[in-house]
């Protein structure tokens, strides 16, 4: 009977692997066959300065998006992201301008997002709120509170420059900051949950946190580190913004949650299906970030543009969907 | 009228769960299925019934060929079951799950909400004059034997001709199971042809016109016409007889043979009055290197108090002293810092990550051991060799390392479970908690598990095993605690291990 | 005197023209030591009927006086039928006049678009390439973009190479990618970029310094931020069009005084006009000395 | 020892039967503390006008969340309803202003709503697409789509008045259309969830579909009537949000998503914890309505509003959280 089975076993295995192929990497094959193409339709696309670009254009997206993995990670979502964007692009510039020192200024507005993942995970794992509901109610108390500092006014002048080059600068001329820290960011994030029992914690928190309460993790604590690094991640996303954008924006970040979901979104149908990985949202955020910049350089119209990156995902993500059932939440 | 199963296979990705299997189910007879955890019982009667599709064979009904592509095709056709894991809609009252696709209604699309429950107390008066369920209240609400009655009711309310039951008697109360003893009689006196999957064999013999004896998807044997000089011995025998495997496994009357404890082993366990919401346990003592099994009927309360050896929480009163220390309110994680373990039932549940290969399920608990500190990086080579070194000394048969832990069998899987306490931690827990420790694995698997606990045990460790399968008790334990009803009823010396003693033990008195 | 309530409907209280004409407002009242007026701020954001519903709840307030600032009242005409009938004004600024409401106070946008469209033409000599950044979804931007199209017909020497309509959310990281991805595109070739308004100016030239391009760029508003960037020397921006963005707030506050306070006819406080034009200059690096 | 068991049962029954109450009803008692707040708190909220005033505010909003309550009762949730909103509310009035009589050109509006469910709804059903993805990705195209066709401009002049009448009359000169639309689909909708096979199929689909499907339920079939109801609802309310602002906007729905789904969370946290309900979806669309508009009237900052707001879903949520495990998808 064992034999029965271990043969049987062989031989499911062949298509079986195929199809685990297939999972991991089409949405994958779609990102590369798009770059090809971009790359071969418009003679622009495949420079190293545009490939910079794309990579800038993409850093504060990338960096919320992460920060969303690790709370989809713990299963939980943060519509917040993006509300937490403004708040932390307010609040240092607006310290600044009150004549707080650079770093100070920054860490302000880092423990400022922190503050709201902690408020954000008290609701959630304390009082037991879903995360849907206790993000959603958040980003309307932030909405308020982000245009009540600001008076509902962009904050211009009196921001130090040396924060300015945090946005604008470039090292060694090449690689303009944003970048540079969004790849850090990619590859620090990706290190710790795939590679120090932090990650391995949280995705089993994620994955069934009855069996990993019962191989004694802290659930509770790790659904908590989910909630405060979305927030913390989104305020370092904010600061970067109003350092690029010279500027302090109430609205600045408020587009970042439905990209942001996207790019996790198409993350989770690659690598490992249906859960969401750092490399995974990023390559959605690269996905997104070709898309934006090839259909410009094409030079397509937005209106289009918008209808083709849909149809791009819905393709992207339907080869998955065929042979794998995905579980987003 | 009848249904005839002709020649049915049934091959899932990796397992040959039916090989050429041919059944008659005739009306106003009453037809037993009987074999043991894994021979193909539930997936027969899912292709009986519509929810799984055979690999080859044909079903005829009255003598002509059928194809139940889904439930409703076989509702349809008056074939309704019960299915053994329970499939309600929470947020629906009892009543609207009972008539769920049958509602009674008026022009056609309204339900007729009171008639709806007029039928659903109907039937159930009808069927359980005993029993007193409320059949307006959510089932999320209700105890479990009442969602258990409540499934059977939806499965009569179509008036259906085959009324297959996947063991309905498990987890159900004494009062309601002579109901449905009583029902089946009924039903099968009105004319209703009668499936009935059962563990326990006795209330099969009584119940059942004929029954058929599943072995690892085959057909053994099939006794036609029932009388009461079948026995359960003869039953048994009929179950296990595989040739030359698997007779040690069998329970011997009698030819038990006590094992040696090392005399002033310590004591790992000390329990007095030790209450939950579901059990009472007045003292327990298990020493270092003993193994006890409980028993007891599903909601008599074993698993709880087994689950709560690991989980102290559990508990609402009375004092348990891990190792001679006073263990408190005191969570999992100091639980399994103090060095028990715990493998549970259910183990997609409670134990593994369906999308973990075998590596990352195997490290789960232990993975900080193989890290490199303050930090926690993972060491992918020692994590990898661990895992390889375990998956050798528990011959878990797997493919590699990274295999996805879905694929492997039921047994393999268990036995993950088991080593994930063993992961770099060898010798480091001194307690290990079982819970059906082989439920749903196949009996070569099996052995080797029960061999990993006895080794456990001889290597020191104290062990507790909660299951309801009776043989497995008897073979690995040197003494059973029987819980009826929620209460610690009986200790059963090793010499004195019989299947009879045993079912007396946790039914009580025969009613 | 007695307090004048006064409800406030924002179209989006992130513009800056909707701070600059509060600080007017704000400023009239001190001014004027007037500190009992009470004022009720509902933003839209930006959604034509969350207009529409501020309106009516300030009607059912039973405000004394209504502004509705830089939205759109042609979805709104039901609303102001309950204002009319429950006799209060309506005065607004740069809405559109619809039936219904009592006065807008708005630039000409024809003709602030005429002034800096051609001003950043004749940098260009009226000739190359020009790019164009813009937004559908705003009318008075549409008005400034229909403008530029009328004048290009005279100059057929200048290609339009490039076109981005960004969505108004996200207006300032959109036009930054767009430039940017534009600087890719053409590089050189590129001659000027026309936009729709100040800020996106700024977005555009930043994105166009990080290409190492240097070509003229115009605005329109005539913020603060923007006269001081256009005087920076060497830079980008050459031209905008000063709108008189606090003075409509001391008009706004005004019309209230004097129907409220003084007892005049909502309609006379404009001189029995239905749209008060207030044209907008012209702001170029001539008149920064 | 029976008797043992069945006594603590009987024990436990009274504080759950409290519990249970907490849990129906903590979200209405906030709604009815907050109503009483305003009619004691300010004399222009309890008269009939504003209370009229009220309903017809929150007609498109609730008739966009019951259908999002129809996907969340089959477990699908729609992303792309406010742009629905968006592309019914422009095609009705370009159809008649091309001379389309106004009947058909309704008919047009709505079937191009139940198009786009129908293409979600062959994603999802069909594909396996997850609906977060099938409708982000629906989103973008429609985003497009609706822009292309208004060429970004909304769609003035040339609206016959009788369609105008729609969102504009008053049944008796006292009832607006929009709020009696809105109250005969909400009456019409509970009935079918509650009252008729359908919902009582769509309901098991989402509540257990294993059970639905042995208990002979066409699940696939009705997993698709979820999100073909969720678009077609959409499409009602853009048409009445066109009539009411007498044009078509583009982007008239985008607010609907965010607020829908706050409505029917509300409305999952009452009545039935955990399931969304018609009744319920309702009540959170009432709750937001009562605070836009009360809060309007005691003249509260549009800032300080939105933190209200916030903290009052906050509140509301948290009691019955407590006391029940929510899980919302
Ligand atoms: N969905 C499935 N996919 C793969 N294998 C399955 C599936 N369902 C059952 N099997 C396998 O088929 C075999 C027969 O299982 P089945 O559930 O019919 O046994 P059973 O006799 O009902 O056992 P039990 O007494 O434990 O209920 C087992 O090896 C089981 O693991
Ligand atoms: N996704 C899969 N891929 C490959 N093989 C599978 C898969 N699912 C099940 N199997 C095979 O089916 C058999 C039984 O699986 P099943 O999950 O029913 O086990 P089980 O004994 O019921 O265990 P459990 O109680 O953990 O569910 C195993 O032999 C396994 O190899
Ligand atoms: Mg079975
Ligand atoms: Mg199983």
């Amino acid at each position: 009977m064992t034999m029965t089975t271990t043969i049987a076993h062989e031989k499911a295995s062949r298509p079986m692997r195929i199809g685990i192929l297939v999972q991991k990497y089409s949405t994958l094959a779609v990102l590369i066959v798009l770059f090809l193409a971009f790359a071969i339709g418009t003679d622009r696309f495949f420079t190293g300065t545009n490939l910079v670009n794309i990579l800038q254009q993409i850093s504060m997206l990338t960096i919320v998006a992460v920060g969303l993995t690790f709370g989809f990670a713990a299963k939980e979502m943060d519509l917040s992201v993006g509300y937490v964007v403004g708040l932390a692009g307010l609040l240092a510039p607006l310290l600044m301008v009150a004549g707080v020192p650079i770093p100070l200024a920054i860490m302000g507005a880092l423990g400022a997002g922190l503050g709201v993942g902690l408020i954000n995970s008290a609701l959630v794992v304390g009082v037991g709120v879903p995360s849907l509901i206790a993000t959603l109610a958040a980003g309307s108390i932030l909405w308020g509170i982000n245009f009540m500092i600001s008076g509902g006014r962009a904050i211009y002048g009196g921001i130090p420059a040396e924060y300015l080059a945090l946005g604008q600068g470039k090292v060694a001329g090449i690689l303009p900051y944003p970048a540079l820290i969004m790849l850090i960011i990619v590859a620090g994030s990706w290190f710790v949950m795939e590679r120090t029992t932090f990650g391995r914690y949280l995705y089993a928190v994620g994955g069934n946190a009855r069996a990993a309460e019962l191989s004694g993790i802290k659930v509770r604590t790790y659904r908590v580190y989910g909630l405060a690094l979305s927030s913390l991640f989104a305020a370092i996303s904010g600061i970067i913004l109003s350092a690029r954008l010279g500027s302090g924006q109430p609205n600045g970040g408020e587009t970042y949650l439905l990209d942001g979901l996207a790019a996790v979104f198409i993350g989770m149908t690659m690598l490992r299906p249906g859960t969401a990985t750092v490399m995974g949202t990023f390559f959605g955020a690269l996905l997104i970030g070709i898309m934006n910049n090839g259909l410009n350089l094409v030079g397509m119209d937005t209106y289009v543009q918008s209808i083709v990156k849909g149809i791009i995902i819905v393709i992207a993500v339907s080869v998955v969907s065929r042979t794998t059932k995905l579980k987003l939440l | 009228m009848s249904i005839v199963l002709d020649n049915i296979t049934k091959q899932w990705p990796g397992t040959l769960a039916l090989d050429g299997v041919s059944i008659e189910i005739v009306e106003g007879r009453v037809h037993g299925i009987v074999g043991e955890n894994g021979a193909g019982k539930t997936t027969l009667v899912s292709i009986l019934s519509g929810a799984v599709q055979p690999t080859a064979g044909t079903l005829n009904m009255a003598r002509q060929p059928v194809a139940f592509e889904n439930p409703a095709a076989a509702v349809a056709n008056g074939v309704s079951l019960v299915s053994q894991e329970g499939s309600l809609v929470p947020h629906l009252t009892g009543a609207e799950n009972i008539c769920l696709g049958f509602e009674p209604v008026k022009s056609r699309f309204f339900i007729n909400r009171r008639e709806v429950q007029r039928q659903a107390e109907n039937l159930a008066k009808q069927w359980f004059p005993e029993t007193m369920i409320a059949l307006d209240r959510k089932v999320d609400e209700l105890p479990y034997a009442d969602q258990k009655v409540i499934e059977i009711l939806r499965a009569l309310h179509s008036r259906p001709k085959v009324l297959i039951l996947d063991e309905p008697t498990a987890t159900l109360p004494a009062k309601e199971k002579q109901s449905l003893w009583t029902l089946i009689r009924q039903l099968s006196d009105a004319g209703m042809a009668v499936v009935l999957i059962s563990h326990f064999l006795q209330e099969v013999i009584d119940l059942c016109d004929e029954i058929t004896v599943l072995q690892d998807g085959r057909r053994v044997s099939h006794l036609s016409n029932v009388e009461h000089d079948v026995s359960e011995r003869q039953l048994i025998d009929l179950m296990l007889n595989r040739g030359q495997a698997g007779n040690q496994d069998r329970l011997l009357d009698g030819a038990l043979k006590e094992r040696n404890l090392a005399d002033g082993a310590e004591i790992v366990v000390d329990i007095k009055g030790w209450q939950g919401a579901r059990f009472l346990m007045d003292g327990l003592e298990v020493r270092s290197g003993e193994i006890v099994g409980l028993i007891g009927l599903t909601g008599s309360g074993h698993f709880e108090f087994a689950q709560s050896l690991f989980e102290p929480s559990l508990a609402t009163a009375g004092e348990y002293r891990f190792k001679s220390k006073d263990v408190g309110r005191a969570s999992v994680r100091d639980m399994k810092r103090r060095g028990a373990a715990l493998i549970p039932d259910h183990r997609m549940i409670n134990a593994m990550i369906g999308d973990w290969t075998v590596r990352e399920n195997m490290s789960m608990a232990g993975i900080q051991e193989t890290s490199l500190r303050p930090f926690g990086v993972v060491q992918n080579g020692r994590e990898r060799a661990e895992t390889q070194r375990l998956i050798k000394r528990l011959n878990i048969k797997t493919s590699s390392t990274e295999t996805k832990i879905v694929e492997l069998s039921g047994g393999n899987k268990q036995k993950v479970s088991v080593a994930k306490w063993q992961f770099a931690s060898e010798g480091k827990y001194k307690l290990f908690v079982f819970l059906e420790p082989t439920e749903g694995v196949d009996v070569g698997a099996k052995r080797e598990i029960h061999d990993l606990i006895l080794s456990l045990a001889e290597r020191g460790a104290a062990v507790i095993v909660a299951s309801s399968d009776l043989l497995e008790v008897a073979h690995v334990a040197d003494r059973v605690v029987a819980f009826r009803n929620g209460h610690a009823a009986d200790q059963i010396a090793r010499r004195d291990f019989s299947e009879a003693v045993f079912i007396n033990a946790i039914a009580g008195v025969t009613q | 005197a007695k307090p004048v309530k006064i409800g406030w409907v924002q179209g989006n209280a992130a513009f800056q023209a909707e701070q600059r004409t509060q600080d007017g407002f704000k400023k009239y009242l001190t001014d004027n030591n007037i500190d009992d007026w009470e004022v009720t701020y509902l933003d839209s954001a930006g959604s034509a009927e969350k207009v529409a519903n501020n309106i009516e709840d300030a009607v059912n307030r039973g405000v004394d006086v209504i502004y509705v600032t830089y939205a759109d009242l042609r979805a709104s005409s039901n609303a102001l039928k309950g204002a009319e009938s429950a006799h209060i004004p309506v005065y607004t600024v740069d809405s559109g006049w619809i039936p219904g409401s009592t006065a807008d106070i708005t630039t000409n946008n024809w003709q602030m678009s005429a002034e800096v469209s051609l001003s950043l033409i004749s940098q260009m000599k009226g000739k190359g390439n020009l790019i164009i950044i813009t937004t559908d979804k705003i009318k008075p931007v549409r008005e400034r973009t229909d403008t530029l199209r009328a004048i290009l017909k005279e100059y057929p020497d200048i290609k339009v190479i490039g076109e981005y309509n960004f969505d108004v959310a996200n207006f300032y990281q959109e036009t930054l990618n767009a430039v940017q991805d534009f600087g890719t595109r053409y590089g050189e070739e590129i001659d000027a970029v026309w936009t729709p308004w100040d800020e996106p100016a700024q977005a555009a030239i930043t994105a166009l310094q990080g290409a190492g391009l240097n070509v003229p760029v115009s605005g329109m508003d005539g913020h603060p931020e923007a006269i001081k960037a256009i005087c920076e020397p060497n830079s980008m921006f050459v031209a905008t069009g000063r709108q008189q963005f606090e003075e409509w707030g001391v008009n706004l506050a005004t019309y209230a005084k004097r129907v409220m306070v003084d007892g005049d006819h909502p309609k006379e406080v404009t001189n029995g006009k239905d749209i008060v034009y207030y044209g907008a200059t012209l702001f170029t690096k001539d008149n920064c000395k």
